[in-house]
């Protein structure tokens, strides 16, 4: 019982951290209406720029501010090159454009900092936290609590961003329509450019964490991947949507893994979360928490 | 076809159909038929409910309440399958063609329902299936004459002027052959020729063709030239219905037109 | 079908029945006529065109049509219409095709004048005209349509389908094939087959009637001479009732025995002749025209490059292509090598776009033709060619034979007919192809017939040394200088203004030892010269006196001048001395008329200062003249007009024109 | 300019609809396929083909010009976006090799037949969630598909006849006794699978059904109003595109690699399709054609391209760099494309043709 306990934290807890990518997706698509597909590559990228400079000697300290300034570049950059000329484009190709990106960023990365995997050590370890192992008997990895902690802090700063910053409120304002927000003159490209750099920002820390605990792999672009039935369980518009679904995945699969996974012979994680979500969409496409579609003509 | 056209008893009735969009009423207690042959014109104002009445026909949406009769058949509501398989073919308000599809194409889609032949057969595309695709081709071709769009058979819809595109989509309707054509505003947006040359063809078809016309339009005048009988809606109530003079006459109606000056 | 397998021999060849059964036994399989209908060529062989006008006729006579009856027929080029004036001459009648596009006003005349009973038309628009006239045309009785779209409300006992009749004639001619057979062969050669009105320029039109025998040889008499055969191919879209058309689609088709083609409709010709790519093509020159604005116009937005290469390669053509086409010697290997990569790159391409790809034979005639634009088209090798004649010559005095083209003179008498020039320079002409008369009009046919039998064409004009007939002008234009010389007034403003500077030129010179000239400037071209001179005007009268501009001009006089100079009969009306008037003649002021011809005499009245000051030696002349705009306001425009002097050649022995 | 179209008219509708109604079009067609059939063996007997060229070159370009065909069908034609196309490779691959494996005297063409129809099947099912969602929704559902059939192809050791690496070796291919050896047979065995589903797809997009996946594609209300059943017409897309799909992949595996292992179809080849669709242009049999033709290429040019860069101007790459750069080659052209000619070599060719046709007029 106390088992499943641990199963259901850990994956709560690495669920956090799906919800910390999916985020960047949602930000992204409530601002411009673009599924970045290419929000894996850029954790990818942000995290093996910040290991190359600390590896290069630089300090965690600098390597991660100077890698922050390269996303918020990369970001502009994107919008400018990539997304203003598509603008009005169908949302299809806008994806399809994204998933170029995809390649074009871990190609980019690559061929920079080669391709092998290097290791990052944020000099939090991962093992079991003494206090719970002692007092409820539960290991749960002091890692994992910090990570979930800086994540949670990370989307609650967002909120706020959203909820408090003028900026915020005009991204809103874009999101529900791009016409009325050009028409109470806001300039929808700095909101992308802000929103692309913002991104940027969420797929650095989202990479750091990640690559700390499996090390900085060309494998993390497929934690954006798992970030996808994360949307579609909580709908590309919402926030919240995002954090629970990330939550949910998160549990599932691991629960998936550890009590189904020995019957089938293991390794479910890889597409248990897409077939849940697949079920899921059949009987609610819009998902948990996006609006409902309804089709007029 | 019969040298005199005359109007038969009625094909399709309408009782107090009510239709909302979670909460939003659109259209509520219509009621009112359409007999064979006739030209039926549903007028009234921007959100009147026209295109709602129009949807509701052919099982684009289900009302919440109400009987629809349907060629002596009861029943709640029409779906779109059903309603193009008996003969019921319609046009949009703003036009839905196939932009990726020539004029040809676009018109040939609308005679898929007559087509037997199975995608194996089209796949080798030889005997029953090169024929039957010949032999269809020869009747929208008709059509093309019909509607005087010989020039521009194959070039794609996407380039067409609105005007022409308005023309080619009754085109791909009056493949299938209707026995009931409704038509969304089939003069909107077009300039004055243009309009006399749909009036003429409407007229065309709903003579020559014997076909029953369900028309919404907005613009009064054209209407009562051409329609045997009309119904007026606004904010989603019947306001009136009757023959075009009748309905000038109405009291209601005349408020309601000018209610909404434009 | 009995009309299929009427065994040869048995058809006689003198009338156009009689050649119908005759295609139809020796190449009943072979494509009589297309029609591009529904957006394929259906096609009907000459058994089926038989057949099907066998049963026609047969239908007609069952409603009573008989021997002399005259068939009107109305409606655009098509092969069903064809076929019913072949009907109609099987049973002995007379068809008599109408303009389509004429106002049924104008039809009513037409339709009492020749007795019409009976009427095919092609669609409800015709029928209505003719409804409208009916009441003051009682002897129309029989109306039958075509196109059966919008007739179904048309309850008159006397409206029929054509469909109809020929349904039931067909039942007919297959019960008893032997009754029309008997029809046929009781036509003559000399009875009348077609009856064509004139659109008289003065007065009512005239009927004229041509007999089988005439239209025949005209006919026959062309085929030879340009070798024409089953396999041509000949696009019809001029109107049925111009003489031109029926030559070309009605008689040397049956002749010939080549295919008709009708186009799909009106706004359709150029999609269609491109698609059918005749091998004979016949238009006026006003088509042509167009079709090489267009050229020019779209070539404008080429790229540089292919511009270029256009102008290039049209030089070159320009310089060399009318050679090779009509294979002349003393053109180098190196223009040949040009012109043959030129014919890759540009002419080949161009032809093909224009449809004139398979063109052996193309003729144009009804107005002179501009040397530029005739020269182009030989140039990039479409064999075009001019043709004289006339509705009462059945269109075939004169053609131009192959490798003997000038571009003034409009070829040598056809085969058979002979041409002479009375002194006043009228042409007169005497053959088989002539009319018979013109219809209930005994006193207009003596007129233009005279007792030795040669018809008066109005014409003036006169035989080059090579025996090329040149025609310069309306006989009743021409008048006689001082010295004696012959003097042609449109002749020489034709040449004029053949230049694209020139848009209208008045000369003077009947009675008087010199010529001289008004011009009125072409504002579009000569202002967009100016523009690429960057010469500065503030409208036609500022830009008319220009000083560049009046030397522009006299250039342009001087070429016409040295033309002038190679025609013996013409050399002494070379324009000495001419002035650019400060406005631009109008209808308007009454200068033009309608169609924009000069009214000579008004304007020699109007501007009799002008001729004056032309005739003296002064240099310049001030006018003051009144004026209506468009809107009806009338001003005064006034000028001090300069009056220049033109290099004038000696007389010089023709040149070989290209 | 070398178009002479004066004079072909069409005096019947058979004429009018043939897939090449210009005579040039059709003489030029002939002649590549003259050459493909005739011309390259005769060249590689000549010696100037090499093996390199068939096996590296021409076998592998038909193959994924038939999956992007398939592909094409679903996402350029029906417009319904798929991740997937690998995984019904793979079913079709695996499929055959089973049939291939478990029943004796098994005909190798009947065996491909019945990969596809599996693909198809399977295709059919993935297909269902595409009736309730659109657009990317779509897209990231497909991924499912990617997925889990590697891992069902993984974990389920009966596919692989339990070969302890996963890896299978497909069986050879033979016909009427004779072997398809050489890598010149095997080119030709692919070319002809090859063209005739190509003129198969043809003939399907010209009729009823393809009209129904473009009606589908452009206007779904408007199709479902005249009468086309959107489940049907979807589902058959779906069922259509992968039997291709399933069929490249069993010559992928048959006929160009010969041991494959479930791994080899993954999401990146998925993508590498879905490049090749949208280069070579989305709605488009010749496209897909180009499209494959321009991936297989790029590398291959790109590598001799680094190569000259090393050996003349002596800058030694660090190892692996082509790839990465490939890489980015790859997502920049996509990019490019997409805002540039979104219907791809397929429209550049069109509008190329439409001037040849109009020389020497500009429009």
């Amino acid at each position: 019982m106390q088992f499943f306990f641990e199963v259901l934290i850990a994956g709560l807890l690495s669920g956090v951290m799906y919800s910390l990518v999916a985020l960047g997706f949602v930000l992204i698509y409530k601002a411009s209406g673009v599924f970045n597909f290419a929000q894996g590559a850029m954790v990818y990228f942000a995290a093996l720029t910040a290991v190359g400079m600390h590896d290069m000697g630089l300090s965690l300290w600098l390597s991660v501010p100077l890698t922050m300034v390269v996303m918020v570049a990369l970001g502009l950059v994107i919008e400018k090159i990539v997304l203003r000329p598509l603008v009005a484009q169908p949302e299809i190709t806008l994806f399809m454009a994204t998933i170029g990106l995809t390649f074009f960023i871990e190609g980019l990365a690559q061929a920079i900092w080669g391709a092998n995997v290097r290791a990052l050590n944020l000099g939090i370890e991962d093992v079991p936290l003494e206090w719970l192992l002692e007092n409820a008997n539960m290991a749960i990895s002091q890692f994992d609590l910090a990570a979930a902690g800086i994540a949670a802090v990370l989307v609650a700063a967002l909120a706020l961003f959203f909820s408090r910053t003028k900026v915020g409120r005009a991204l809103r304002a874009v999101a529900d329509d791009h016409q009325a927000a050009l028409s109470v003159g806001i300039p929808l490209q700095h909101i992308w450019g802000i929103v692309w750099s913002v991104a940027g920002f969420v797929a650095l820390v989202a990479g750091l964490l990640w690559g700390s605990r499996n090390g900085v792999q060309f494998a993390l672009t497929f934690v954006a991947l798992k970030a996808l039935p994360v949307l579609i369980l909580g709908g590309f518009t919402s926030v919240p949507g995002a954090i629970v679904g990330g939550l949910i995945i998160g549990a599932s699969e691991k629960l998936a893994e550890v009590f189904l996974g020995p019957y089938v012979g293991g390794g479910i994680e890889g597409w248990f979360p897409y077939v849940l979500a697949l079920l899921f969409l059949l009987v609610r496409p819009e998902g948990l928490f996006g609006e409902k579609i309804i089709r007029r003509i | 076809m019969d040298s005199e056209r005359k109007i038969g008893d009625v094909v399709l009735s309408f009782e107090n159909i009510s239709l909302s969009f979670g909460g939003v009423k659109a259209l509520t207690n219509i009621g009112f038929d359409v007999r064979e042959h006739e030209i039926r014109a549903i007028i009234g104002p921007n959100g009147a409910g026209k295109s709602s009445m129009l949807n509701v026909i052919n099982g684009v949406y289900h009302p919440q309440e109400g009987e629809i009769i349907f060629r002596g058949k009861h029943r709640r509501d029409m779906n779109t399958y059903e309603s193009a398989k008996s003969g019921i073919a319609r046009t949009f308000q703003n036009i839905a063609l196939f932009k990726g599809m020539s004029v040809l194409d676009n018109i040939m889609t609308g005679r898929n329902l007559k087509m037997k032949s199975n995608f194996l057969l089209d796949a080798i595309y030889w005997g029953p299936a090169q024929r039957e695709e010949i032999e269809h081709r020869k009747k929208v071709e008709e059509i093309i004459d019909f509607l005087e769009i010989q020039h521009i058979r194959k070039t794609p819809v996407g380039r067409l002027a609105y005007g022409l595109q308005k023309r080619v989509e009754l085109g791909r309707a009056l493949a299938a052959e209707p026995s009931i054509l409704l038509l969304d505003e089939p003069m909107a947006g077009m300039n004055v020729e243009e309009k006399q040359d749909m009036c003429r063809f409407i007229l065309d078809v709903n003579d020559q063709l014997g076909t029953t016309i369900v028309l919404i339009e907005h613009d009064m005048g054209v209407v009562m030239d051409i329609s045997d009988r009309v119904v007026v809606l606004d904010y989603g109530k019947k306001i009136a219905d009757g023959t075009p003079d009748e309905v000038r006459a109405n009291q209601d109606v005349i408020d309601a037109y000018l209610g909404v000056a434009h | 079908m009995p009309a299929a397998t009427a065994p040869v021999g048995r058809n006689r060849l003198d009338t156009f029945p009689g050649l119908l059964m005759q295609h139809a036994s020796v190449r009943g399989g072979q494509v009589a006529a297309r029609e591009k209908d529904l957006g394929i060529w259906q096609a009907w062989t000459w058994s089926q065109v038989a057949t099907e006008t066998r049963a026609m006729a047969c239908g007609l006579s069952a409603l009573g049509f008989k021997r002399g009856d005259n068939l009107a027929i109305v409606g655009d080029n098509r092969p069903r219409l064809y076929w019913a004036m072949c009907a109609a001459q099987m049973l002995g009648g007379v068809p008599v095709p109408m303009y389509q596009d004429a106002v049924a006003l104008e039809m009513s005349f037409v339709l009492e004048n020749a007795e019409i009973r009976f009427a095919i038309v092609e669609d409800q628009e015709q029928v209505d005209k003719l409804l409208e006239v009916k009441d003051a045309c009682p002897a129309l009785a029989h109306i039958l349509y075509d196109d059966p779209r919008g007739m179904r409300h048309y309850t008159q006992n006397f409206i029929r389908s054509l469909d109809e009749v020929v349904g039931k004639g067909r039942l007919h001619d297959q019960r008893q094939p032997a009754f029309l057979d008997a029809e046929i062969a009781l036509g003559r050669p000399e009875d009348v087959a077609v009856m064509l009105y004139t659109s008289g320029t003065t007065g009512k039109p005239k009927g004229v009637c041509q007999t089988h025998a005439s239209f025949i040889t005209a006919a026959k008499s062309g085929v030879e001479f340009d070798k024409l055969c089953a396999d041509d191919d000949i696009l019809s879209y001029l109107p049925m009732a111009w003489v031109g058309d029926h030559l070309f689609s009605y008689a040397q088709a049956m002749v010939a025995g080549f295919t008709i083609n009708c186009p799909e409709s009106g706004e359709t010709v150029i999609t269609d002749l491109r698609e059918i790519g005749p091998t004979y093509y016949f238009a006026p020159p006003r088509v042509f025209e167009n079709l090489l604005t267009t050229v020019m116009i779209r070539m404008e937005d080429a790229s540089a490059i292919k511009r270029r290469m256009f102008h290039y390669f049209m030089a070159v053509a320009r310089r060399t292509g009318a050679e090779i086409l009509d294979g002349k010697p003393g053109v180098t290997a190196l223009d040949r090598l040009r012109y043959a990569l030129g014919d890759l790159l540009v002419y080949g391409p161009l032809r093909n776009v224009l449809g004139m790809s398979r063109i052996r034979v193309a003729y144009t005639a009804g107005a002179a033709i501009g040397p530029d634009l005739f020269r182009f088209y030989r140039s990039i090798g479409v064999n075009l060619k001019q043709l004289y004649g006339s509705t009462e010559t059945c269109a075939a005095v004169c053609l131009q034979p192959d490798g003997e083209i000038k571009f003034d003179s409009v070829g040598k008498p056809a085969p058979g007919v002979e041409v002479r020039i009375a002194d006043n320079g009228e042409v007169l002409v005497r053959g088989k192809m002539l009319l018979k008369e013109y219809y209930k009009r005994p006193e207009d046919t003596a007129e233009a017939i005279d007792s030795e039998g040669y018809f008066h064409t109005g014409d003036a004009g006169f035989f080059d040394e090579d025996g090329h007939l040149k025609i310069i002008d309306r006989a009743k234009d021409v008048g006689k200088m001082a010295g004696g010389a012959l003097f042609a007034p449109n002749y020489i403003e034709n040449k004029l203004k053949f230049v694209s500077y020139i848009k209208e030129a008045v000369v003077f010179g009947h009675g008087l030892e010199k010529v001289c000239a008004f011009i009125n400037v072409d504002i579009g071209a000569v202002g967009n010269w100016a523009e690429r001179r960057n010469i500065a005007y503030s409208g036609y009268t500022d830009l008319a006196q220009k000083a560049e501009v009046y030397d522009l001009i006299r250039g342009c006089v001087e070429e016409a001048n040295a033309d002038l100079a190679h025609d013996p009969m013409l050399s002494a009306s070379q324009v000495h001395r001419f002035l650019i008037l400060h406005k631009e003649l109008d209808p308007d002021d009454d200068e033009l008329t309608r169609t924009r011809k000069v009214r000579r005499s008004f304007v020699a009245e109007k501007y009799r200062v002008l001729i004056d000051a032309l005739y003296s030696d002064k240099r310049s002349q001030f006018i003051e003249t009144l004026v209506r705009f468009e809107d009806g306001r009338t001003g005064m425009v006034s000028a001090d007009l300069r009056i220049m002097e033109a290099k004038t050649y000696p007389p010089q022995a023709a040149k070989k024109a290209a | 300019m070398f178009y002479r179209e004066a004079g072909q008219f069409k005096s019947s509708y058979a004429e009018d609809s043939r897939i090449f109604p210009i005579r040039q079009d059709r003489y030029g067609f002939a002649f590549i396929i003259a050459l493909a059939f005739l011309g390259v063996p005769l060249l590689a007997y000549l010696g100037v083909v090499s093996n390199y060229t068939f096996t590296a070159i021409l076998t592998p370009f038909l193959i994924f010009a038939l999956a992007t065909l398939g592909l094409n069908i679903l996402t350029g034609y029906a417009g319904q976006l798929s991740l997937g196309t690998a995984a019904f490779m793979a079913v079709g691959a695996f499929a055959s090799y089973n049939f291939m494996l478990r029943i004796d005297g098994m005909p190798i063409l009947l065996a491909f037949t019945l990969g596809g129809l599996c693909a198809a099947a399977v295709g059919i099912v993935f297909g269902l969630p595409s009736l309730r969602i659109r657009g990317f929704y779509l897209a990231a559902a497909t991924l499912a598909t990617q997925f889990f059939i590697v891992w069902c192809l993984t974990k389920v050791g009966w596919f692989t006849n339990y070969s302890s690496s996963g890896v299978i070796s497909a069986q050879k291919i033979q016909m009427f006794g004779y072997t398809f050896n050489s890598s010149m047979s095997k080119y030709l065995f692919v070319l002809s699978v090859v063209s005739v589903m190509a003129l198969l797809a043809k003939n399907m997009v010209r009729t009823n059904i393809g009209r129904s996946w473009m009606a589908i594609r452009d206007m779904d209300m408007a199709a479902e109003v005249i009468g086309f059943r959107p489940m049907r017409t979807k589902l058959m897309a779906f069922a259509v595109s992968s039997f291709y799909c399933g069929v490249a992949g069993a010559l992928f595996a048959f006929a160009y690699l010969g041991t494959v292992e479930p791994e080899g179809f993954n999401l990146d080849l998925s993508f590498r399709i879905l490049f090749m669709v949208i280069i070579g242009g989305a709605g488009s049999i010749l496209g897909s054609f180009l499209g494959s033709a321009f991936i297989v290429l790029t590398p291959i040019f790109l590598n001799i391209f680094l190569q000259f860069l090393e050996t003349t101007i002596h800058l030694d790459l660090p190892s692996g760099i082509s790839s990465s750069i490939e890489l980015m080659v790859f997502g920049s052209l996509i990019i490019f494309f997409l805002i540039v000619e979104p219907h791809g070599l397929a429209r550049l060719w069109q509008i190329g043709k439409e001037k040849m046709r109009l020389w020497p007029f500009p429009h």
